[in-house]
């Protein structure tokens, strides 16, 4: 099996399904000849043509709804956004269509559409370049929303999303793009969506994290492995629909949780992860569930981009303050 | 050429800019003065789309009075604006796509979609507008499915179907960004697709010339170097012929056409809606009678010898005869259930919503 | 002092502001001669003429970019979008600038904008006119949220939004705008930001509600009030920034708290409270804290709105059942 | 009238759709062949327009190698924009709102935004762009700014201003929905506003011709009933002079003006691309040499005896001199601090915010 970080995964995931599946589709900005601008869909423009790989005017709102047409129309598109922040001109097209249609035609109209974007920060990339905004899409009840953190993962999720006969949100975390290699497997296979992954087991605590969040977590959980206390790191995958279960049994184990997220803390997806949590596991719990996440500031430029991510000192004082209780 | 003079009424100000006279985007018609082109309308088409006409307005009637019954909500009638409807859904085939707007149920009806589901959509079941037809669900926000109307086409195109998209809107629609970016999309990818406006000459309380500075609507066309037609949206004989020609275009690879079909909205933009607030009653009235589009083309088969006014009191009655069965059926249709508002917000309910189901059956409601 | 219902309140509050500020403008569709749909404007237009009282073109982006060029450039503009559900259009003019531009231009260019709008179901209204989308705004840094719940709080809130220097959103619940009439003072007074209401003292649990929830709420603390269960309800008013001490302080007291909204439940504000009260009042509680929501699926035509929205059975199974533990 | 033919190279298909020769959209030029216009242009402000846009050039270069020394982060340069940059920026008032992009520290440097600041922004610093200056900070989303011109407009008029306001964007901004509303209120609301935007040819990797279907982008201008202009945005001269009777225009009540200024990216979309993936390198060549804005407007400064070879040498030396220091001041700036992230998101600071701040500095970083 051959080593491959997570654009080396997610292009490869891209060139076969392209091979297989001739509905599948591939548009948005500086998708063909330049391949994205992080080169996830390197080499598919020279092997698939202009027709299947297709670079769009710069409208994010006439990408999606074009998308939906498309979709709703037989085909399998797959949409790049080229970051997360720039996705806003096009959320109505999610909050207003692509996630009402089946309802609205009491599902006679569907509309199999994958949305991939990278998101997050961590990269010093520019201004409005690193939301993590995955929260206004988990809030909107017919979407689904997939988060790898690992090259396996991504690969694996991207099958389920493309087969998935409903509108996928798919969030690259940027900061994972290249941050390791690891062996993927050849051909198709899919990482199925809804099921968190426990990342590390432990007994003591949960830390509980997706994208970029979820490496932090691991070296906060090695950190206090040092001092004889046991981590378990959940990788939540998805984060539409969540794992319930694997939150809830997690937490009634260990007790004791912490929940990080690079978005601003207020209206974060912690919020509902901590609502679950009273909902599974609240007789359980020896400390109050805590969250360590970005301000409630938009996310800065990137002089002040290390202020803003949660880190692993950030992160151990919170776990050693839920660790006291 | 004919101009549209009518829109100025005696002694008044244009009432709004649709109606300036712009040699450059001349009016297409077909019945009346000023002829620009003959009928190419087959007699017994012809015939049909009269019958279509009356009966919409029959059951835009009808609505109007059951919701002041209180039988359904708020409805969107088309009052009017009956030539555009049913001319251009005659113009289509059964394999085009249709994105219609809220008020769209004429041409809906014509694609396919019988008229107790419009009924029902009247009586807030939503589901009802989309069937065994090629039709998106009514579009509630303005403008925003005109995309689709694209990606549509262009998904046609490449199955190799004999097929194009056609999305309905109004003059208000022209100002939404969605609009801009579709009419773009079609123009770079020459997708088969007609965007027909409506430009009924008001978008509820607002008068076409705030909606935007330009003289016609048909002129945005030149923005994505597409083709642009305005057409009397009052004489269904001209918009059947206009789609007809933009959809064979359409098919044989010319791209995309923006048709702007000048019309009136006599009624209120819905029954929540009072337009003595907002507009003279002269300026509605100087578009019933002669300008109503039913009169229009009842004159034009009377004098053409197609049809008699015998045969036109028996189209009434059958078209109320047919509405009110429509009416019956609706009402005879089984109540909503709540599982209707769980199962189809994804393919297979996820763990979440089962539950939710769940708690609500268990609850006393 | 006249009473008021809070069409009238609001439509007041605009005319004395008018006549105060000849900076204040109103723009958005409709709100004219026909004095926006739900008449909230009436009079203005023929009072303050077409240049203060702007029928704009249909296009909610763009009416909201302009007022904040108007608002940057010295005016202080009110903004109605015609229902909560079309604003979405208008998202990425909120998210990417009105919230981001003080801090960008660190402090150097502010945007004193109001934004109005009809939120919420209840009236059997169309489809798409009876979203709660709250939470999607909650969740942006640089923003305020407003809900009042009575003519009172809804002309009070309104003076603070306008008078306040930064972009504030203003939401107007449809099922309130004709429920009642109060006395309403005459001239300016002000409801401050951030500040939650005890619209019904109580010992035994917390309801927390907001917008047309907080009648809901009234109602099920009458009925538990006749059993003998006394029943705090909070109206929360502020949704951005939430008055967490307020929410402390009465789930602190009661030990027992079910938080109520219109809006679907996942990724809804009640998860948000939720956390808060995990950082305040953990100690206190002697149950999961609990909501009573919309469900997890899009706001639903009419005909299914009744089995939608939350309704006094559903809360009182709620509360009865947080009341056990 | 003298048409772009430069566009083309030897033997070439046009490299993209901004080169169409059109003539219903001419394209204005003071300098070169086919002169359409006499020089306005007083030769001192000529001189100054030439010693500005130098110094842009010598800046985008030393930015340029910063950025290679990991100095500054992913950095815009404008380099072969100059032209439009300095020309439209030249003929601006001080009280009038520039809402730019990321690409136009130009304009704002000539508005009055000291170089230093843009160092600043290109170190991450953010704010650096708003000063004492009527700007906007540079809009990071596509196009999205362009409302915010309209709306400073409209400001600027009700308060009885003698100003206007100018929006800066590209070639790829004209497909965005809000480029469409922003053109459409202006109309509509006839605001002193100018919409220029710069033709360079490409959107990253994107050439013109698939961000639309039409043949030029000033025709845009037409959807809305305001006046568009196609000028050659190498000719810094014209490109003055169109934009400053734009401004009065518009000052005069006249309404917007919609300008197309055709000119090329010389460089990479920005220190993170690589334009060898998607374009020639002939191309790139066919700008360069006798069509780069700066030696044009040198020659023709030469050729009308305003300057001399000796005065070439020194304008050079002078802006590396200024550019040199710019950077030694920014570099000297005090580091930025976790309060500069906190207190700028509302006026005052709401609990919360002053809760994280605490905990921020209560912890170890
Ligand atoms: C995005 C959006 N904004 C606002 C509305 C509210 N609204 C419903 S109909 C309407 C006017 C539409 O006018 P027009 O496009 O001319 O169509 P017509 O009703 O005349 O057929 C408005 C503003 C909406 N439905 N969608
Ligand atoms: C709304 C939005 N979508 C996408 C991007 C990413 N992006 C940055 S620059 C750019 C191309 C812009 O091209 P153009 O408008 O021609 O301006 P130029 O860079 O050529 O000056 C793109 C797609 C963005 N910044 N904003
Ligand atoms: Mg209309
Ligand atoms: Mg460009």
């Amino acid at each position: 099996m051959p080593e491959q970080n997570m654009v080396q995964a997610l292009n490869t995931a891209l060139h076969e399904m392209f091979a297989d599946d001739p509905r599948v589709l591939l548009m948005g900005e500086d998708v063909g000849k330049n391949g994205g601008v992080f080169r996830v869909s390197g080499g598919l423009y020279d092997k698939f043509g202009a027709e299947r790989v297709m670079d769009t005017p710069l409208a994010e709102s006439g990408i999606i709804g074009t998308a939906i047409g498309l979709a709703v129309g037989g085909m399998r598109p797959i949409v790049e956004i080229q970051f997360m922040g720039f996705l806003y001109p096009g959320l109505d097209q999610l909050f207003s269509h692509a996630s009402r249609l089946r309802t609205r035609s009491l599902g006679q109209v569907t509309v199999p559409l994958t949305l991939r974007m990278p998101y997050g920060g961590g990269i010093r990339a520019p201004e409005q370049h690193a939301d993590s905004a995955e929260a206004y899409l988990t809030h909107t009840p017919g979407l689904k929303v997939l988060v790898p953190s690992t090259p396996y993962d991504a690969k694996g999720l991207l099958y389920a999303a493309i087969e998935d006969p409903d509108p996928v949100i798919f969030l690259e975390p940027i900061r994972c793009y290249r941050l390791g290699r690891m062996e993927v497997p050849e051909g198709r296979y899919t990482v199925p969506i809804g099921k968190a992954r426990v990342a590390r087991p432990g007994t003591d605590l949960s830390l509980i994290a997706w994208g970029a969040m979820v490496n932090l977590a691991e070296k906060v959980a090695d950190k206090f492995q040092e001092a004889g206390i046991s981590i378990e790191v959940l990788d939540l995958r998805t984060l539409a629909p969540l794992d319930k279960e694997a939150i809830g049994n997690s937490v009634a184990k260990t007790g004791r949780c912490v929940i990080l997220h690079e978005a601003p803390r207020t209206g974060g997806l912690a919020g509902e992860i901590t609502a679950l949590i009273m909902e599974t596991a609240f007789w359980d719990l020896k400390a109050p569930v805590a969250r360590v996440t970005g301000f409630d500031v938009p996310y800065p430029a990137y002089a002040w981009e290390d202020f803003y991510m949660p880190n692993v000192s950030r992160v151990s004082r919170v776990v050693t303050e839920t660790l006291k209780d | 050429m004919c101009l549209l003079r009518e829109n100025r009424g005696p002694g008044q100000q244009p009432s709004f800019k649709g109606a300036l006279i712009l040699e450059s985007w001349p009016i297409y018609r077909v019945m009346g003065d000023g002829t620009v082109a003959p009928n190419v309308v087959p007699n017994e088409l012809a015939l049909k789309i009269y019958q279509d006409m009356v009966l919409l307005r029959t059951f835009d009637e009808k609505a109007l009075n059951l919701q002041r019954q209180g039988r359904v909500g708020t409805f969107p009638p088309s009052l009017g604006q009956e030539a555009t409807e049913i001319g251009s859904a005659h113009a289509l085939s059964k394999q085009d796509w249709m994105a219609p707007s809220y008020r769209d149920h004429g041409a809906l009806y014509v694609h396919g979609v019988p008229f107790e589901n419009v009924i029902l959509f009247a009586m807030g079941r939503a589901g009802s507008l989309a069937g065994d037809v090629r039709a998106l669900p009514s579009s509630i926000p303005i403008a925003t499915h005109l995309p689709h109307a694209v990606g549509l086409a262009m998904a046609a195109r490449m199955q190799g179907e004999d097929a194009v998209a056609i999305a309905y809107f109004g003059d208000g629609g022209t100002s939404e960004g969605d609009f801009h970016e579709a009419l773009n999309f079609a123009g770079v990818f020459k997708a088969p697709v007609i965007f027909l406006c409506q430009n009924n000459g008001w978008a509820i309380s607002t008068p076409v010339s705030r909606q935007t500075g330009s003289a016609t609507l048909a002129q945005k066309a030149e923005a994505y170097g597409i083709r642009g037609r305005r057409v009397d949206g009052n004489d269904a004989l001209a918009v059947y012929q206009v789609v007809r020609e933009s959809r064979e275009r359409a098919l044989a690879g010319h791209g995309p056409t923006l048709i702007e079909a000048v019309t009136y909205r006599l009624g209120p933009h819905t029954t929540a809606d009072d337009p003595t607030r907002y507009r003279d009653t002269e300026e509605v009235g100087a578009w019933r009678g002669d300008r109503d589009p039913i009169v229009r083309l009842g004159a034009y088969l009377d004098q053409q010898g197609i049809l008699t006014a015998d045969d036109l009191e028996k189209i009434r009655v059958t078209a109320l005869e047919w509405v009110n069965q429509a009416v019956e059926a609706a009402e005879a249709m089984p109540p909503v259930t709540p599982l209707d508002m769980f199962e189809h917000v994804y393919a297979t309910m996820p763990p979440r919503l089962i539950q939710q189901l769940q708690d609500f059956e268990g609850s006393d409601r």
